[in-house]
Parts: C-alpha cells; structure tokens; sequence
C-alpha cells in the first residue's frame, strides 16, 4: 500500500489509543499527521510523546517519506 | 580487540543475575592491558505510589532504534574515552523487586577513564533510549516510571 | 540496616574473585530500597617497565592503621552521600596479571549518590590507606608501585 | 622497656634497612628520631617515606609519647 503510513505506538502512547501498530492514508508532513491522530484519538492531545521517523526522533515539522516507519514515542523510562 | 564496530544487542529477557555479571568480570582477566572496570547496576525499587507499592517493573522497547541509537552512543564513548571495553545489557518483559534490571561495564588502563565513561553511559542511556517502564503495582494496578 | 558502625575488616588474602562480587551482588536483592549500585573493580595491569614485565603485585598493608583510615573514610563518605550499603575489599600478598586487588561497591536509593560516593571511595583508598603494592616482574626484579 | 621506641617499617623503606621491626631508644620528638634513623641508616636520607605515632600520619615536628608506636610510611601505593 504505498499511501499508508505505518505506526508504532509504545507505552502510555499504546495503552491509551488501545493498540501498537497501525495503518494510516499517507500525511505529507508530522505535523498533518499529528492532526490527523489528534482527530482519530482525542486522548493523545493530553499526551507526552515524541516522534521518530524512520528510527529518528524528529523535532519541529518534517516531511513524511513513502512508505516512513513512524513511531509515538512517550518519555523514556528505561534504566 | 572487544571494540565491535557494529550493532550488537543489548536487550535480555527479565532479570540480569549477579552470576551473568561475574561471568562478565571473568572474561576480561585475560585482558592484561586493564586496570580498572567500573560497573553500574540497576536495580528495581519496592517504590510507594499513591496507587500502590511497586513489586516489578514491565520493560517495553522500541527495539531496532534502541539498537541502534546504543551504538551510536557505544562508538560516541569510545570515540571520547580511552576505553578497552564496554559492555551494557538492559532487560525487557518484567523484572522484579530486587533484581537488576540494567548493567553498564566500562574497562580502561586507568580508572579515571572507565568511572567516567560509565557515568556518562547510564545518563544516556536512560535519557537517549526508546525503553519504557511499567511500574506494576500490589494493588493490580500499573503506573508508567519516570526517569527524572 | 548494613550501616555498620564498628571498624570491619577489608583485606582479603590474594585476588578476589569474580564470584566473590557476584555473591556481594546478590546479597543485595533482599534490599528492595536499592535503585542502583557503583561498583569500581581494580586489575593488575601487565605494566612494561625499563626493568621487565609486571607479572603480579605482592600487597603488604600496615593493617591496624588501614583498618582505622578506612573506617574513617567510611563514616565521612556514609555522612556526605545518602547510602544503603557499601563494602571495600582490598587483596594482600600475591595477585598475578589480570585478577583482581580492589573492590568498591556503594549502593543507593538513586544512582547519582552510589556513583559519586564510589568514585571518591577509590581515591581516598589509594590516597590514604597504607597499601603498598610491589611489583613483580619476569625478570625477578621488582619495582614499588607508585599511585598517580 | 620503658626507654624503647617500637618501630615498624614498610614496603620500600622495611626493603632499604633490612628489617620491618626496630627498637630504638627513646626520642624527644620526632625531629630526633628522624635524626637518629638517618644516623643510623644513611639509605633512608634518599628514601621518601613519612612517619605515624600511634597510627596517626603526622606533619611538622611532634612529641613521642612512651612507648608509642612509630611506623615509616612510604608513599602509598594500594588499589
């Protein structure tokens, strides 16, 4: 499907939207996406999380590649 | 030589057991260039929560960045210290109260070199990897940790 | 509580062993307010001098007055840094290349305290306890270790 | 022996004067200890070492109690 993104959700992320993999219409930019997931589930607007691109964390708006591996990264925990 | 310049797995499967660390130590006695290692050990805390006492924490991650995101620290450290070897294992699925739960293992020449380097290594660690702690509680509930 | 207050001894007749730590890190499990333990470890080095190859260190120690120094340095470093526990184990006589002749382990509620009050336990060690190392060398020559 | 100072030598300075225990008359202070050892063992003026009463490191001159106990320390070299 060359118009979907896929998205992996973690932690809180995952446990609020009640799932850890989904398929979205392709966004041009993180910031469409973050709407469009706003819109989708309400509760990620009271949510802590980043987004990584491709296993990178990005920072302000940045364009969405075909076929991107995007994920919704909560504040690490680990250690 | 131990310095791997490629990807290598981090992650083990629950608790870390003070023999695996023993184990560690012992494989380096032959490395005769060493004077000092410097080992860091998490271990899970019965922490109170207003919702409950903690008796494990439930580790996630986002595996394949995590990896790759350790060894870009991994080369970073080698890069700035003048280490001979590292090591660092993290656990996932759950691990309870009392058991480790993260192990940073620097070695270098001199001590100066591995104590730093390994407080540097825990502080990204915690800071830079995508792992998450569920902080499973006696009362059936669940709080998600905070690294502060 | 492991504070103890009484001068305990830390010498240890030849290297300690790997398992040793091992066992001293499991001792730790049944202390669910730990979060993270430092533990500094320090080797025999396979050292080049002009006059041969270190092959081993032989430790002699004024002991009653090590005995006191640490147990000085103990209380300060208990007063200075909020620890659950820490141990010190120092090797006497012979230890050969790649064992190890020093243990440093601190245990605390957070990591920051255990590393910090590790890292100042090695110094004050090798500072002020008199410890002296002589090297032994494979041309059965030896040289006195100097610290830096 | 009332009279006698005990001491007790380590590592490179027990190597130098052949002996980790020694009875000395007693001294003042340690001025004149320091003064009889190096009278006593001229291989001890180019030895670097310091002196402990009754287990103490001391610095500057200072009264010998009876029957203290007197150790010549060289540099420390643990860990």
């Amino acid at each position: 499907m060359p118009n979907t993104i896929h998205i992996k959700a973690f932690g809180m992320v995952a446990e609020r939207i009640g799932a850890t993999d989904l398929e979205l219409a392709h966004c041009l930019d993180s910031e469409a996406l973050l709407e469009t997931l706003r819109a989708k589930f309400p509760e990620l607007t009271t949510t802590k999380f980043s987004l990584a691109i491709n296993k990178k964390l990005i920072s302000g708006n940045q364009e969405i590649p075909e076929n991107a591996e995007i994920a919704l990264l909560p504040p690490f925990s680990g250690g | 030589m131990e310095k791997e310049r490629n990807p290598k797995n981090i992650f083990v499967q629950g608790a870390i057991s003070p023999e695996a660390v023993a184990k560690s130590i012992a494989n380096h006695a032959s490395k005769t260039d060493i004077g000092g290692h410097s080992i860091f050990l998490g271990q899970v805390r019965a922490d109170e929560k207003p919702e409950g006492k903690v008796i494990a924490i439930d580790y996630t991650a986002y595996e394949e960045m995590a990896l790759e995101k350790a060894f870009e620290i991994r080369e970073a450290i080698f890069a700035k210290y003048p280490l001979t070897c590292m090591h660092i294992y993290h656990s996932l699925g759950a691990v309870k109260v009392g058991e480790l739960c993260l192990v940073v293992f620097t070695s270098s020449k001199h001590r100066k070199a591995a104590m730093d380097a390994c407080d540097e290594l825990v502080e990204r660690i915690k800071a830079e990897l995508p792992v998450w702690g569920k902080e499973i509680l006696d009362s059936d509930n669940h709080v998600w940790k905070v690294n502060v």
